[in-house]
């Protein structure tokens, strides 16, 4: 039997994982896709608590972070899309403009 | 075997309901009849009165087992991002036009918005919370990138939905610790594992906490999770920013406080220090960038980050005298910042967005009456009297010092302080510099609607305060 | 025991193919070896027999989120992409930062205690099978989230038409105004 | 008294200011009679206060008292006494004048200024008034921003710098307050009533942070010495009219704060505070005087001649009896006459010369005889020759002072020659020596100027001849005031009569020690 | 009260009220009223006298001035001896000069101004002599000052005139901020500042002490000696003495009136009133002893070298103020009071004439430039021949009467300083004697050295001008005759008038010590006389001679010991460049200043610093936020 450390071990390595992608790629696309690795790191450690806690809450829960990334992910790439048409560009140090 | 399901009560909800049926309808009414810009404005100008009508009437209930609560706390937050809603909806009118900016997604994305953060004011559970606030967060989004062709709206929100993305993703990382400690999503449930279990001091626990906490400050714009305050307020549509700047900063702080007084009550000794460090952190942060600003939206967004610094005194405390002077003053925030934005929107031109601070100089020569109502939207937010402003701050202040923060307080005072040389820098300009261009500006029926309602809320509020802090306070019993 | 192994080989998967879409060069790579991440994911979601999530992973997100960045990464020049730089500038700090980040998360691992047991055993779980309680978990307690999660892909939907259409009649007057914004800016 | 006189007092010119508000701004002549109606009327509302004030009793009167915030429990609680009366008179007195000078000298925004001055006159007035501490600090407060404007818009080459400092400085200082005040009604059982504060005793530790926390407004209001520096920006820049508003009330404030709060509420640690206090004062005093002799800027040497003359007024307060306290507030009013006028007059040659070098000037005596005349009479006012009511002022605190402490009243007399020093340098450089060919054909003063002299003047003799008609007014609540602060209704040392009292033969009082 | 004495300090008060007011419409009639108002004061003064001398007192308030607390002073008038005494003196004087002023000033500017402002000082000073309370006193102390002030500024566009007003008045300060301190003494030992209870509680106040700053004063010398201070500045006694001679800047009659025969007297005067403390106090009998003597021959010497006529005379006043508190110092307060009551005719008529001469000199008041005057203007010549006869002591004329006594008291007097004072009043009788008439022979004898334009204007004074003179004559000869000392067949009327209130000096001198020291002061006095003649008529040259041989002592002499230049280097110098540099340029701006603007600078610059965190790159932000999480979580961690 998988003691439930392991998955929260795994978990948050991955988590972590999305976040360093997420902090230093210049690409806004790998950047999404680092959101999604973090959403997933967050599932992962749903489903296995909810495993063990005997509810659904926590798959149920996933079930919806799911649907939002697909959301998010919508939204994110029209939002690139609309960038990319002013400016060409898909990197995130391009769109500094605004700052001080 | 089958489960019988039987459809819980929606008489609290209702409002919510409504408003999303209105959003849909605005979308079809924008497709129907693609030139009755004025026809929508007013239906949802209506909507938000008969929102906040209804509201008043709305008896305090529970439902979607404990998902859903309408206590008045809720109801007292709802008002505000309504009175957002109003506001903003006045305003836009006569700035849509001046941005060719598409109506019916325009006003139908608001209500959404609208519904999320009312979603999430009343969520009792952190299902909901996160889905209220992702419903909030992707409809500005959205908002903010209205613009499509203005470079500068489209960087801020792409940059707001990176950040916001990542700090969702923390707040669920958090969550999912605190579902595995607790077993639950449930507030109250929260609440009541944590003290039976006796894990009030679990580091684990705690860890779960903070990221929560760390989430919810991303949304209320606390330092150090304010970065992308200055640069979206600045970049949106001026309407968005100023939406932004009082509905969900309201809606986060409400989730915020319940979150905090619902889930975590007994340890109130650990995160009380911790948010007044929060919270000192932003008025510095907030007050001192400030004053080295040259645009008057990006000041307002660091003014923003250092309001919300204030209004964390009166959550810290945990005491109820705290939370009603947090909501009193967010009402009252609402009121003084809609109206400096009002200003912000009446001065925006076409190609002339007359944003930089430049701008305002002779403004008291050039349009007395914007100018005087600037001055007295400006010495609200420093807190000077009889504005509202001080009684907001006086009411933090002492509710702080009652739950004996004193060296926060004075801190927070010196801060103040501080902000006054910004806010005083622009009525410096509107009052003492020669103007550099002539302008006039028209008032359209909305923009004078808004300029007067906030006017005679700062100055009303100023002077009788009595009404709404009795009823800050009077929203808390039971909570 | 054979469950452990099989644990540990999707972990070690799903690590190493996380690296690989942090680190590749080129993005397309990326999104593929998240695609193996994420069948790595529903095999673990297997493993926890939660069945249906398990599907849904891979038909929402290998299926559609992961085809919509592909389509999106074909909108860039990849060529000058592989040439470019792949990380922000100052990426050490952030390097660090996420580091510390995830060894304070890892840290607080051995203090988890599991919570109050709920009232789906497994054994319950599988006489329902997954997704039957799944729904009825969904359609009772859950009502009012999954309504939520239908508004959020209504927004998606009323969002993305909005940012992605592109509004032939004003964009001539919208590029002067952005332009005179910029003139002005300059001006100032 | 059933009329509520106060809060009429306090609203008229506030209405008044609305009047003029949606007065076009184009009938300038018409804008300017009304403010000048409005405030006469004011002055006039004055009048009863004066007739019908009970000299015999140190309780409240004209009182007016109705719950506003009922959650904090704060009142709209407004009173006199005999310390505060005389405030309102002076004040209403004084705006007259703001207005009567102002007549020319401002060319721009007319309206503008005097909706400022009015606003300005109604929250002076509501200061002097409040016993709620809360609406004491509206008020106080809400002076800043007609203030702020008067220099930061109609004020001189350096005005923005000026104001802004006088802002800051003042705003810094009164939010220190404002967490002493909330602190108190914490202490005090959650009310923010004067009287009910000034009841109830407070631990010395206590009493100490709330009183450097009211110190720090107050002193700075006064201005005390080190914290004075915004006071010669403020009065440098400054349109004449508010030059005279500033020194005549607004620095006023300061040391009516220490009599109204700080001594009654805390009085332990003013006891304690006595010393640093006093020796703050004596600083101010040769500091401010010493600096005068180095000043070529006309207003910035009345400047910190009012620092020095307002280290006179805190000397007397803090001396702690009967004559030094008395003195201390009848030196208020004085200074406010003495240097309102010599700032009328300062405004009457600046609007003619447009210099405020005192080395421009010279030899005025000839060109302008009548301008001469009383600008000598404020200068001897203000060095306290005998006759005019600087003297009574000085001589009743420095009397005082050698009461309870001689060292002081010897350092605090070395001020009577550097003053005399300085103000007759002054006097001597602008109106004496050889005529200035520049100013050729400058213009005499005209009828409407010497009217706004006159009151000052009569004032300047009245108080010299006759101080014990605004003395009386005082003496109860002087009393009232030393009984809470010390336990003695004559203060500390009064009397001590070192010769007569075979025994000690010694004239040091116990808290000296 | 009576309305007599009412009516003698305030008409002239009501005369300078209605002439400053409207004097510039009368124009030349405006001299009319100071001059009817000063002379019904003066008759009612006399009349005040005879009522003194039938031995009617008034000692009544006529109302309360400041009360607080305990502390009650009133505005009240006392009328005794002393009282009526000084009264004839101010307003006779003060009648005569206003006549005198009428040719005197005739035509200059201001020419009201300089009426009302006499009408102002005679107002003061009777306010002074009236007062029946410290305070008052200071009241009329200051307003003389003040009025002096005025008048010595009367030619405002002259710098020096200017400066010297300024001067008086600043120097007067410094004496009166002793004064004031006393007053405070006074009311500190005696809760009262009236004259009567003091002076009938002042026995009880003997030995007290009283400790300031942990030192410990005796309490009647303390009182005594701060109220000197103040004497000694409206007396310009050393050190406070160097206003006087500036004064001179002012109008001739000014300097009789004011600077000779009234105010520099009111010191005098006060130390005569409050005999009763200082009697208590030996040792501040002897400072003022000292004080006095060295002022006399100080004065003196300086008064043998200036060559401008009413220097001399003022230096010459300055002496003769010191012989009076030479008097008061031993405890002969009548006879200081003598010498100040002779003193002020003579005196008077000393610069009268000077005025007059500088009149018919159009303006010239060196003596260099003088000489033979005498054809010209005969009666200026006679009068003031009488008056310098009077002042050096000639017996027979009335300065020897006040003079010998004041030297005879010193002789015999229990004060230590006595001898020591009579040596050096007897030495500066010579020299007195001296340089009266080395100038009355400069300017009347010998041939005129002016210029031939001077001469041929030079010209007798108008009759308003000589009227005064020959009144004053009359006095400074006969105002001797009121004491006539018992041992010159007199019956001492004047010691025995005053007594009431100055008291009865302890020791009396033998007729025959009296007789030898009139006889050595007489000697002393011709001795000087014959110098003059023998230095100015007989051999011209030898004054140069003695330049030559003593250099040093004659330049001393001449710059006046260089009193001011000291002072100018050791107090004004410093004082102004220490405020400027230290206290204004360092302190208030360098120190403070920079403070006060170095915070909001500091928080500037730190606003700058901190915006550029903000540097507009999402990932940056990401980083930092993370950074804040970690934050959070330890400070979590601390807490738990």
């Amino acid at each position: 039997m998988i003691p439930l450390s392991w998955y929260m071990v795994l978990a948050t390595i991955l988590f972590s994982i999305g976040i360093y992608g997420f902090l230093v790629r210049r690409n806004i696309i790998i950047m999404f896709l680092s959101i999604e690795l973090m959403l997933n790191a967050v599932n992962l450690n749903l489903v296995a608590m909810s495993h063990y806690l005997d509810s659904l809450r926590g798959q149920s829960f996933t079930l919806f972070i799911i649907t939002v990334a697909a959301a998010e992910a919508a939204i994110g790439l029209g939002l690139v899309i609309v960038l990319f048409r002013n400016k060409k560009t898909v990197y995130v140090d391009h769109i500094n403009e605004l700052k001080g | 075997m089958n489960i019988p399901f039987t459809l819980p009560a929606l008489g609290p909800i209702m409002p919510e309901m409504l408003l999303v049926c209105m959003a849909i309808i605005l979308v079809a009414v924008d497709l129907l009849y693609p030139r009755k810009n004025k026809l929508l404005s007013q239906l949802v100008v209506l909507t938000a009165i008969g929102m906040i009508i209804m509201l008043f009437k709305q008896t305090p209930a529970v439902t979607f087992g404990t998902m859903f609560i309408v206590d008045p706390y809720a109801i007292f937050f709802k008002i505000i991002c309504l009175f957002g809603l109003l506001m903003t909806t006045l305003l836009s009118g006569q700035y849509l036009k001046i941005e060719k900016i598409s109506q019916g997604e325009y006003y139908s994305l608001m209500l959404f918005s609208v519904v999320g953060m009312m979603t999430m004011i009343s969520a009792g559970d952190l299902i909901v919370v996160y889905l209220g606030l992702e419903l909030m967060a992707l409809s500005i989004y959205c908002l903010v990138g209205l613009l499509k062709n203005d470079w500068r709206a489209n960087e801020a929100s792409l940059k707001y939905f990176l950040m916001g993305g990542f700090s969702s993703a923390v707040l669920l990382f958090g969550i999912s610790l605190l579902y595995g400690m607790t077993g639950t999503t449930d507030l109250a449930g929260i609440a009541q594992y944590c003290s039976e279990a006796g894990i009030l001091t679990n580091p684990a626990l705690l860890t779960g906490f903070a990221l929560v906490l760390c989430g919810f400050c991303f949304k209320v714009g606390a330092a150090p999770f304010h970065f992308w305050i200055p640069d979206i307020y600045q970049g949106a549509p001026t309407t968005i920013t100023s939406f932004m700047s009082v509905a969900p900063k309201a809606a986060g702080f409400a989730v915020l406080g319940r979150f905090l007084i619902m889930a975590f009550p007994e340890s109130q000794e650990q995160w009380g220090p911790i948010i007044a460090i929060i919270a000192l952190l932003s008025m510095a942060v907030g007050n001192i960038i400030a004053i080295s600003q040259q645009n008057v939206k990006r000041m307002l967004a660091y003014s923003s980050i250092a309001h919300a610094g204030y209004a964390l005194l009166g959550l810290l405390t945990g005491t109820s005298e705290g939370y009603s002077a947090t909501m009193s003053y967010l009402y009252i925030y609402a009121f003084m910042n809609m109206g400096a934005f009002a200003i912000v929107i009446l001065l925006c031109a076409k190609g002339n967005r007359r944003e930089s601070l430049t701008d305002y100089k002779g403004l008291a020569k050039s349009n007395p009456v914007a100018a005087l109502l600037m001055l007295i939207f400006l010495f609200s937010l420093t807190g000077i009297p009889p504005t509202a402003g001080f009684i907001g701050k006086f009411y933090l202040l002492k509710a702080a010092l009652t739950a004996g923060y004193t060296w926060t307080v004075i801190l927070a005072v010196i801060f103040s302080a501080i902000s006054a040389y910004f806010y005083l820098r622009l009525i410096r300009y509107m009052y003492m510099e020669e103007p550099q261009e002539q302008f006039v500006t028209q008032y359209s029926p909305g923009v004078t609607a808004a300029l007067a309602l906030s006017a005679i809320g700062v100055i009303g509020i100023g002077i009788f305060p009595g009404a709404l802090l009795d009823w800050a306070a009077g929203s808390l019993i039971g909570f | 025991m054979i469950s452990q192994l099989i644990f540990l080989y999707c972990a070690l998967v799903i690590i190493s193919t996380a690296l690989l879409a942090v680190r590749f060069h080129n993005p397309v790579y990326s999104v593929l070896s998240v695609l193996v991440l994420f069948f790595h994911i529903a095999g673990l979601y297997l493993l926890l027999n939660a069945e249906f999530l398990a599907a849904i992973q891979i038909i929402v997100y290998a299926g559609g989120i992961l085809i919509l960045y592909l389509f999106v990464l074909f909108l860039v020049n990849l060529r000058q992409e592989i040439k470019g730089q792949r990380f922000v500038a100052h990426h050490r700090l952030s390097t660090v930062v996420s580091i510390i980040l995830g060894l304070s998360l890892l840290a607080i691992i051995p203090y988890f205690k599991l919570g109050a047991k709920g009232n789906y055993p497994v054994a319950r779980i599988e006489q329902l099978t997954h997704t039957k309680a799944l729904g009825l978990e969904l359609y009772s307690t859950f009502i009012l989230p999954f309504e939520l999660a239908g508004l959020i892909l209504l927004i998606a939907v009323i969002g993305g038409l909005v940012l992605a259409r592109n509004d032939k009649d004003d964009t001539a007057n919208d590029v002067s105004d952005s332009t005179a914004t910029a003139i002005s800016e300059v001006q100032k | 008294m059933s009329l509520p006189i106060l809060s009429l007092l306090i609203f008229f010119p506030v209405l008044g200011a609305f009047i003029l508000l949606v007065t076009g701004k184009e009938h300038v002549k018409k804008i300017k009679v009304m403010a000048l109606v409005i405030s006469l009327c004011e002055f006039v509302l004055t009048l009863p206060l004066w007739f019908a004030f009970d000299k015999t009793t140190h309780h409240m009167q004209f009182v007016e008292r109705h719950s506003w915030i009922s959650l904090f429990n704060i009142e709209y609680y407004l009173g006199l006494d005999g310390i505060s009366i005389l405030f309102i008179l002076l004040s209403t007195l004084i705006t007259i004048l703001c207005v009567l000078v102002s007549w020319n000298s401002i060319q721009t925004k007319i309206k503008e200024f005097f909706i400022c001055l009015l606003l300005l006159e109604g929250a002076m007035i509501g200061v002097f008034c409040a016993l709620d501490f809360f609406l004491f600090y509206i008020f106080w407060e809400a002076m800043l921003i007609p203030m702020f404007l008067l220099i930061g818009v109609w004020g001189g080459p350096n005005r923005i710098y000026a104001a802004t400092k006088f802002f800051l400085y003042t705003l810094a200082g009164s939010l220190l307050m404002l967490v002493g005040i909330i602190t108190l009604y914490m202490q005090g059982g959650n009310t923010f009533d004067i009287l009910a504060l000034a009841e109830q005793s407070y631990p010395l530790k206590l009493q100490l942070m709330l009183f450097w926390g009211f110190f720090a407004a107050f002193a700075v209001k006064v201005p005390m010495w080190p914290v004075h520096t915004w006071l010669p920006d403020a009065h440098t820049e400054a349109p004449a009219a508010g030059s005279v508003v500033l020194a005549a009330i607004l620095i006023k404030m300061g040391a009516y704060g220490f009599l109204r709060f700080s001594m009654p509420i805390l009085p332990e640690a003013t006891a304690a505070m006595m010393m640093p206090m006093i020796i703050l004062s004596l600083i101010a005093i040769v500091y401010g005087g010493l600096i005068c002799l180095a000043q070529t800027d006309l207003k910035r040497l009345i400047a910190y001649s009012s620092v020095s003359h307002m280290g006179f007024v805190t000397l007397g307060l803090f001396s702690l009896n009967t004559q030094s306290v008395e003195g201390g507030i009848l030196q208020m009013i004085n200074h406010g006459v003495i240097t309102g006028a010599l700032f009328l007059a300062i405004g009457m040659l600046y609007e003619r010369t447009h210099t405020r070098l005192i080395s421009d000037y010279g030899g005025l005596a000839t060109k302008m005889p009548v301008l001469a005349s009383f600008f000598l009479l404020f200068t001897l006012a203000s060095i306290g020759l005998p006759g005019t009511n600087g003297f009574i002022g000085e001589f009743l605190i420095l009397l005082g002072s050698f009461m309870t402490r001689p060292w002081a009243a010897l350092i605090a007399a070395s001020g009577l020659i550097i003053g005399a020093w300085y103000m007759l340098s002054l006097y001597q450089r602008i109106f004496f020596n050889p005529d200035n060919p520049r100013w050729e054909g400058i213009k005499r003063l005209e009828r409407r100027e010497i009217i706004t002299f006159l009151p000052m003047v009569i004032l300047i003799f009245w108080i010299g001849l006759f101080p014990n008609h605004m003395l009386s007014y005082m003496h109860v609540s002087v009393a009232h005031l030393l009984e809470q602060v010390t336990g003695n209704p004559a203060g500390i040392a009064s009397g001590v009569q070192l010769g007569l009292d075979a025994a000690a033969a010694r004239p040091v009082p116990p808290l000296s020690h | 009260m009576p309305t007599y004495l009412l009516l003698i300090p305030f008409l002239p008060l009501f005369s300078f009220v209605i002439t400053f007011l409207v004097g510039k419409r009368l124009g030349v009639r405006s001299h009319w009223l100071p001059i009817i108002t000063v002379l019904i004061s003066f008759s009612c003064a006399i009349y005040a006298f005879f009522q003194v001398k039938n031995g009617y007192r008034v000692n009544t308030d006529l109302y309360t001035w400041i009360s607080s607390g305990t502390m009650t002073v009133s505005v009240g008038f006392l009328l005794d001896e002393l009282t009526s005494v000084m009264l004839i003196v101010v307003t006779s004087v003060s009648a005569l000069v206003h006549i005198y002023s009428v040719g005197y000033m005739k035509g200059e500017a201001g020419y009201y101004r300089f009426f009302s402002y006499l009408s102002l000082f005679t107002f003061s000073m009777l306010m002074l002599v009236l007062s029946n309370n410290f305070l008052q006193l200071f009241f009329g102390w200051e307003a003389v000052g003040l009025s002096s002030y005025l008048l010595i500024g009367f030619y405002y566009n002259k710098v020096s005139a200017a400066d010297a007003g300024k001067k008086a008045f600043i120097v007067n300060r410094f004496g009166d901020f002793g004064f004031i301190l006393g007053l405070f003494l006074i009311y500190a030992s005696f809760g009262t500042l009236h004259y009567e209870p003091v002076f009938a509680n002042v026995a009880q106040i003997a030995n007290q002490t009283f400790t300031m700053l942990g030192v410990t004063f005796n309490l009647p010398t303390a009182i005594a000696l701060l109220l000197f201070c103040g004497a000694i500045g409206k007396s310009a006694q050393l050190p406070l003495h160097v206003w006087l001679p500036d004064a001179m800047e002012g109008p001739t009659p000014v300097s009789a009136l004011i600077h000779a025969a009234t105010m520099v007297t009111a010191g005098v005067f006060l130390v005569a009133r409050c005999n009763p403390i200082f009697s208590l106090s030996m040792t501040a009998l002897n400072v003022i002893t000292i004080v006095g003597s060295i002022t006399c021959l100080f004065a003196a010497t300086i008064a043998l070298t200036q060559t401008d006529i009413k220097r001399v005379v003022a230096y010459s006043t300055i002496s003769q103020l010191a012989y009076m508190f030479i008097a008061c110092g031993v405890g002969a307060y009548s006879a200081g009071v003598f010498h100040l009551f002779t003193h002020a005719y003579f005196k008077a008529l000393l610069f009268l004439g000077c005025g007059s001469i500088i009149l018919g000199m159009h303006h010239e008041q060196d003596a260099k430039y003088m000489g033979g005057l005498k054809k010209y203007m005969p009666i200026t010549y006679w009068t003031f021949l009488l008056a310098s006869l009077s002042i050096s002591g000639v017996p027979g004329f009335a300065g020897f009467f006040s003079k010998d006594e004041i030297l005879a008291m010193a002789f015999v007097s229990p004060v230590g300083a006595g001898k020591f004072a009579w040596f050096i009043g007897t030495l500066v009788a010579g020299m007195t004697a001296f340089y009266s008439f080395r100038l009355f022979f400069l300017i009347f004898h010998g041939k005129f050295r002016g210029t031939a334009e001077q001469q041929h204007h030079l010209k007798e004074s108008p009759l308003v001008v000589t009227i005064p003179l020959i009144l004053l004559a009359i006095g400074a000869v006969g105002a001797g005759a009121f004491g006539i000392p018992a041992v010159l067949g007199g019956n001492a009327n004047w010691a025995h008038f005053l007594e009431p209130v100055l008291g009865h000096p302890q020791v009396h001198p033998s007729h025959l010590t009296e007789i030898i020291l009139m006889i050595i002061s007489v000697g002393a006095g011709t001795l000087g006389i014959f110098l003059a003649w023998q230095m100015y008529i007989n051999n011209p040259g030898l004054p140069q001679k003695m330049q030559d041989r003593y250099p040093l002592l004659y330049k001393l002499s001449l710059h006046k010991y260089y009193v001011d230049e000291i002072y100018g280097f050791l107090i004004v110098k410093p004082m102004t460049s220490f405020s400027r540099h230290f206290i204004l340029n360092f302190f208030d701006i360098g120190l403070i200043d920079t403070l006060v603007n170095g915070i909001p600078k500091l928080i500037g610059r730190f606003s700058g610093a901190m915006r550029k965190v903000q540097d507009g790159l999402v990932s940056h932000y990401l980083a930092y936020m993370g950074g804040g999480i970690v934050f959070i979580i330890f400070l979590i961690y601390a807490r738990s």
